[in-house]
């Protein structure tokens, strides 16, 4: 069989599905793999207690790789969330901190983020310039303007804005019901409605999307202000588990961590094919990876090098994968 | 008087210093199938992207259902009500069928959109077109014709006032076609308006109400009723009085004793995913045709002799040397060039110049010890331009502002220009969308590339017309083999034609019923059938029956 | 190697007694939050002098760095403050400096050219925290428990640090059993270590890092798995001063202690040392003090608090 | 007028001519207008010493850029060059420190990068990897394997070894003077050597290109070798100039300065188009902007905001440009 029959025929027993699942998404392979090898090797990977530690981590990165993908998806790409999320904690922080109430303080951190996407989304989609570009502009430029305005670490936030970060719905972290949520939203979104046919109308052609009646410039702006956004949320969130930001290091290399998780999720950099349970599979990766080793006691430039190694070894198996577009 | 649905005054766009359109006035009432005609480059296709909204003209209106505009966005010409197939296919390669027939038009429940709907809406739409694949699968992984008959069926959907078809039919075989020429004569007798534009003349005498000729962008010719002879178009699109038309330009004596020379090419039992075994020869100077449905396999033999295609099977020998080619750069070492059908995605380069995209193989043998000869680059593209009668002849200008049959001359003169040193020449549908002007051209340099330099000429055609003026000898596959073949004075469209459809007829005549059930059904197994059903490449000979449910 | 290149400068053109109008202060490590301190007091300081202060965008980049240096020696800026990112790197830009007759200080170590230095021994505040953890475990814990330390070894400094905090650590409280040292000198990458650590090792008992604000992000992965503020078999330590780490000292959390610089005494130094030099001082270079602050020390908390506003 | 023209109409007086360069670098229009404002501003931007600073630091990333930029034409992308730049000046500098001669110390380094080069180039083109994952991947292993094998700083070369670095030919500096060979060598294969319209071809449609019988594989391989090369080429250069190099911090983040010099001079990320002389544009643009923003003592968080905002008014510039593919 080759990977377009796939595509064809539709298993009908459970273990054909199972095998088709893990052919679309061959990272689950490697993933498990990995796990059970941290399992084995230090005994205490698959605690309750570790894997809610990689969950929390793992759930900010989820809440931007989402509106990330899509943005990919759709031929774009964002560098800049790295800043934005540095300018979402600031701002979110700074309200908090004078007092204002939690949720007030959260929006205007967000609505900062949405201002850094809306820039984002009007230079790229209907400028036309080079989304690399700009965004790689914009990460230096935000940074600055988050350092100037916030020269000084923000911390003290009061208990109000702790719950963010800290609460526990149904015995889940706050961030996690948070990142589940955008996963879901994000899924269904791509699926089931047509906006979400349009994104990959839009990367895989944009010429033939444009004469199909498609705004081929509406929906990745959207898609920029959405990535703003939750990266400022992202922000807000790590400032309320940290109760505390700092302008200069807040979020730094982040932009390459989400895109990173993006693509090792079978999202192509081209555009027009992906899957967010591919995203979230990359997250995972990324996540599962450096608590493994961090749980090895590995030193650090092995580390290094052993992380390196993985994203490679992913991307090979995530690879022989064929592209989807549901 | 007839109402008029569809307008243009005046319509002019230039691009550049070249002016394309040029103060273009037509007029399509309801009811009537209006042939645009033209030469390659005349300006059809700008003038039908105008009215798509692809990019706005310089001056001029474009009236659709009594509203007049300056200028139309995609979404506002599809609005106003005008469906359109421009010529370089706008299909999502990524989306499924269904995906690609409603985008921009989703059917949607609840905020999302109603799969099972659009499915079952597809798989009567496809009906209509007779196409063979299924509402489900990947447009990616189709043959350029069902991409076309899907582009089609997208066209169709909308409930339009004014469809444009820009050379439907060039990646069609004669059944689709056929299928094709009901539809619209289905939608004139619903009163749409329709402009057709085709190269082919044997289409404008069926289907065509009235016809306007463009020339150099502008009108040249104008006639609002049927019943033209076809001596007067061919001359309202050269602009002069044609040539005397032979029956087989390349001045080869069609003899029954072909072939004279020894085998060029030999394939022996020759088998691959999808077809074969097929075993042919190919003589010293002979040119031989591949004919069948679309699907029957002959793009897959002409891959896998071109080493683009793995082969399960089989020798391939040119000339004495046994040949096996897992590369397209190895079977061009072996003397073997292959022009592929799907332009777009096998042949162009559109961001690079013409020469660039016509030289591009033939760089590095024109090169002196390591540096490119560009004096003579340009004297081998000069001389190439002008024996395809590319228009315009200019180096520099990126492919992408072709007209769609330039562009075809520019992947043709790839390989037959005098640089390359070929034994065995494969053509895929060589003249599709070429004007009929330079297809003589283009049959006289392949002929003289066989009659002079001894070549053998393997090529697919779908058009039976350019079979009989083209091949001494021609091959009809059906299902992945040869079935027949016919030479000589039994080479005629009409034999041809009925030879398809025995062949269709008694090699597979259960998949395609089996397939079509599957289609009205809508059933969920109609994936694992369509796989069938495309390996097999049948596909309906006769007519699709009326009214899908 | 001072004293020869100092008395050069100040016999030079650009040197006329006080007259100093400006000064570079390049400090390469934009992203902490100690930079915008020591710009706003070393500019006020300079201020004071009619001195005008000029800063570098290096971005924490030993290129950029290199460039920027390079531009101030073309520019003649008349005296520069530089802390070199990787000192071997630096020697030649410090040299032409000095041929090009500026006045060359360099922060945080001492290079073969240059007029002077201003000198504070990483390695010491290591020391100081790795010792009192160490005294804090003989006393608290006996002498037992389980000790993680946040590192830096990327660059000279964090690994000077890092080596102070062990080897005195390690020297002092041997019974202490060494569970992980994991790179990490922010609070996001130090808090997602911290979690993964505590999952292995739950009773962690004391965290050491090579910044506070690593430190801080243990101090909270520890809160996150369960830890009392105030829990009194728990031991953070960091080294910077900065301003969160302060107030969580100075709340008397279990974040105990911190290796701290006064931000003031290094704006003087960073003012100070060059206009001691182009005076012609015999002895311009500084040695600025760190200290290690604890919950007690509540007055020099609130002195550096006060001095980070 | 529109954009197209110019690729339509060739000018036949000087003016037109130097009208037509403009359209087509349109990063000219706006260096010329950087470097004057910085020169009025500080009157000592165009000092005979600055101008020789910029050069000299614009050299290693011209000599990068160069090959990056073919790369990124053919339709791939290294980010692995910042740690290759540390890695084959650790090996150069370890080989001359060792007492061995400058040539074989420089070569030893450039063996070292071409083998970082080989394993980019055989996992994006023969294996059809994502070069960006693996070049991503290359860039945390290499550099953690820099670090691991020189874990402490390196420095004393020795006399000959500075020759590279430091030596004057007719007055320019040595690195100078090889960067302009690379572009010279670079323009020239571009425009004049089949393999140069083979990796023009490649970039804009492989399949096609298969077709036409180019070795898709070999031409971008090739070029992540000479990419790999020319970064140790590099970093031998910075360790000679700086006579030391320092595995954690030698071509930090020269990744993305190399990327953003080639998108900035007009080669666009989606491959196919793009110049050497628009390269050097890029080049130049990156290296007067950090000198000019230094020289102007703009305050350090401005300078990042002036610096992000200037890349994107930089390549909204240059987008108004036709793409060039000669
Ligand atoms: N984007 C463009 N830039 C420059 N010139 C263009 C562009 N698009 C079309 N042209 C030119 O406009 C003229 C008309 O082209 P058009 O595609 O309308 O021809 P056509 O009649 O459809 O020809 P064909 O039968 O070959 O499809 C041609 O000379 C073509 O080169
Ligand atoms: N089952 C299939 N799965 C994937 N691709 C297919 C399948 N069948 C055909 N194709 C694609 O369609 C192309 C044409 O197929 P085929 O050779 O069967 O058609 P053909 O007889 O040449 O028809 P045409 O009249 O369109 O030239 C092939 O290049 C192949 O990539
Ligand atoms: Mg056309
Ligand atoms: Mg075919």
């Amino acid at each position: 069989m080759t990977a377009a029959d796939s595509a064809l025929t539709r298993p009908r027993v459970p273990l054909a599905r199972a095998l088709a699942v893990v052919r679309r998404q061959p990272l689950i392979v490697v993933l498990t793999a990995m796990v059970l090898a941290f399992q084995l090797s230090t005994g205490s990977f698959l605690d309750p207690a570790n894997l809610r530690g990689i969950a929390t981590d793992a759930a900010t990165l989820a809440i931007v790789a989402v509106p990330a993908a899509l943005l990919v998806i759709s031929g774009y790409l964002d560098l800049s969330v790295g800043s934005t999320l540095a300018l979402g904690g600031l701002v979110a922080g700074r309200l908090a901190g004078q007092g204002q109430p939690p949720v007030l303080a959260v929006a205007g951190g967000l609505a900062a983020g949405a201002a850094v996407g809306v820039v984002n989304g009007f230079l790229c989609c209907y400028l036309g310039l080079s989304a690399f570009v700009v965004t790689l502009g914009m990460l230096t430029a935000v940074r600055g303007l988050a350092q100037q305005l916030f020269p000084l670490p923000l911390s003290g936030f009061g208990s109000g804005f702790a719950w963010l970060g800290g609460a526990r719905i149904a015995g889940v972290a706050a961030p996690v019901v948070i990142a589940a949520f955008v996963l879901a939203a994000g899924a269904l979104f791509l699926a089931l409605t047509p906006a979400g046919r349009h994104i990959f109308a839009i990367g895989v052609n944009r010429e033939a999307a444009h004469l199909s009646g498609i705004n081929i410039r509406r929906i990745p702006f959207t898609l920029f202000v959405v990535t703003g956004t939750a990266a400022a949320l992202a922000g807000a969130i790590k400032a309320s588990v940290l109760d505390s930001v700092v302008a200069g290091t807040s979020g730094a290399g982040f932009e390459l961590t989400v895109l990173t998780a993006v693509l090792l999720g079978g999202v192509a950099l081209t555009g027009g094919s992906g899957s967010i349970p591919g995203v979230l599979l990359g997250v995972l990766f990324l996540g599962s990876l450096q608590n493994g080793l961090t749980l090895l006691d590995v030193p650090t430039f092995w580390q290094q090098i052993t992380q390196g190694t993985a994203l490679v070894a992913g991307t090979a198996l995530a690879y022989f994968a064929p592209s989807t577009a549901r | 008087m007839t109402q008029v649905n569809l307008r243009t005054r005046g319509l002019s766009k230039s691009f550049g210093g070249v002016r394309a359109l040029d103060g273009v006035d037509l007029t399509v009432p309801t009811g009537q199938v209006h042939a645009l005609l033209g030469h390659n480059g005349a300006g059809k296709s700008t003038l039908i992207k105008c009215l798509g909204g692809a990019f706005p003209p310089d001056a001029g209106t474009i009236e659709v259902g009594g509203t007049s505009y300056t200028r139309l966005s995609p979404r506002e010409s599809i609005d106003a009500g005008m469906a359109i197939i421009f010529q370089s296919l706008s299909v999502v390669g990524a989306l499924t069928v269904t995906e690609n027939i409603f985008l921009g038009q989703e059917r949607v429940r609840y905020g999302r959109i109603d799969r099972r709907a659009q499915e079952e809406a597809a798989a009567g739409l496809l009906k209509r077109v007779a196409a063979i694949c299924s509402p489900r699968d990947r447009v990616a992984e189709l043959p350029l014709g069902q991409r076309q008959l899907v582009e089609i069926a997208k066209a169709l959907s909308r409930r339009a006032s004014v469809l444009v078809l820009d050379e439907p039919t060039a990646a069609l075989s004669a059944a689709e076609s056929d299928a094709l020429a009901e539809r619209v004569e289905d939608l004139r007798a619903q009163g749409l308006a329709i402009v057709y534009v085709t190269h082919l003349l044997s289409e404008v005498e069926r289907l065509a109400d009235a016809v306007t000729v463009l020339r150099d962008g502008r009108v040249s010719h104008h006639s609002a009723v049927a019943g033209h002879s076809r001596r007067e178009l061919v001359e309202a699109i050269a602009g002069g009085p044609p040539e005397q038309t032979r029956e087989n330009p390349g001045g080869h004596p069609r003899e029954p004793a072909w072939p004279a020379g020894p085998p060029r090419l030999a394939v022996e039992a020759l088998r691959g995913p999808g077809f074969g075994p097929v075993s042919l020869t190919v003589a010293e100077g002979e040119r031989v045709a591949l004919f069948g449905l679309i699907g029957s396999g002959r793009t897959r033999l002409l891959e896998t002799l071109f080493g683009r295609r793995r082969t399960t099977g089989g020798t391939i020998r040119v000339g004495d040397r046994t040949v096996t080619a897992a590369r397209p750069a190895e079977a061009l070492a072996a003397g073997i060039a292959l022009v592929p059908a799907d332009r777009r995605a096998q042949g162009l380069f559109p961001g690079l110049g013409a020469q660039d995209n016509a030289l591009l193989p033939s760089i590095r043998p024109l090169a002196r010890t390591g540096v490119r000869a560009l004096r003579a680059e340009r004297r081998v593209f000069g001389a190439l331009a002008e024996a395809v009668g590319l228009r315009p002849a200019r180096p520099r200008l990126p492919a992408a502002a072709f007209s769609g049959g330039n562009q075809q001359k520019l992947v043709l003169g790839r390989w037959i220009n005098e640089v390359r040193q070929l034994d065995v020449l494969l053509l895929d549908e060589p003249t599709q969308g070429v004007d009929v002007g330079a297809r003589q051209e283009i049959y006289r340099v392949v002929s003289s590339l066989a009659a002079d330099r001894g070549a053998a000429v393997l090529f697919a055609s779908s058009d039976p017309e350019e079979v009989v003026s083209l091949a001494d000898r021609c091959l009809i596959i059906a299902a992945g083999r040869v079935v027949t073949e016919f030479s000589g004075p039994e080479l005629t469209e009409g034999a041809l034609l009925s030879a398809v459809h025995d062949a269709d007829t008694s090699t597979a005549g259960t998949g395609t019923g089996a397939r079509a059930d599957a289609d009205a059904d809508a059933d969920a197994d109609a994936d694992a059938e369509g796989g069938t059903a495309r390996t097999s490449g049948t596909s309906t000979a006769t007519p699709p029956a009326e009214g899908a449910p | 190697s001072a004293p020869p290149s100092a008395s050069s400068s100040a016999s030079g053109p650009a040197s006329g007694g006080t007259d100093l109008t400006e000064i570079g202060l390049d400090y390469p490590f934009t992203q902490l939050p100690l930079y915008s301190t020591l710009v706003k007091l070393s500019t006020a300081a300079a201020k004071k002098h009619g001195i005008s202060l000029l800063t570098t965008n290096d971005g924490a980049v030993a290129d950029t760095q290199a460039t920027n240096l390079h531009t101030w020696v073309a520019r003649k800026v008349p005296a520069i403050v530089s802390f070199p990112m990787v000192f071997e790197a630096t020697e030649p830009i410090a040299k032409a400096a000095l041929d090009a007759g500026l006045i060359w200080v360099t922060y945080g170590g001492s290079l073969e050219h240059q007029s002077a230095d201003i000198q504070f021994g990483f390695r010491k505040g290591g020391t100081l925290l790795g010792e009192a953890a160490a005294k804090w475990a003989e006393e608290e814990l006996g002498g037992k428990g389980k000790v993680a330390f946040l590192t830096d070894n990327t660059i000279e400094l964090g690994r000077e640090r890092t080596k102070g905090m062990v080897d005195a650590f390690t020297k002092r409280a041997p019974g202490v059993d060494v569970v992980a040292r994991e790179q990490a000198i922010d609070p996001d990458s130090a808090l997602a270590r911290t979690n993964a650590i505590l999952a292995k090792h739950r009773d962690l008992n004391i965290l050491l890092g090579a910044t506070d604000a690593a430190a801080y992000g243990g101090y909270k992965a520890l809160q996150r798995a369960g830890r009392e503020k105030d829990d009194a078999e728990t031991f953070v330590g960091g080294q910077d001063g900065s301003v969160p780490s302060l107030q969580a000292i100075e709340q008397g959390t279990f974040y105990r202690a911190s290796a701290a610089l006064a931000p003031d005494d290094l704006a003087n130094a960073i003012v100070g040392v060059p206009r001691a030099v182009a005076a012609g001082q015999a002895n311009p270079s500084a040695q600025v003090p760190i200290t290690l602050v604890g919950p007690d020390d509540t007055a020099t908390i609130d002195d550096l608090l006060a001095q980070n506003a």
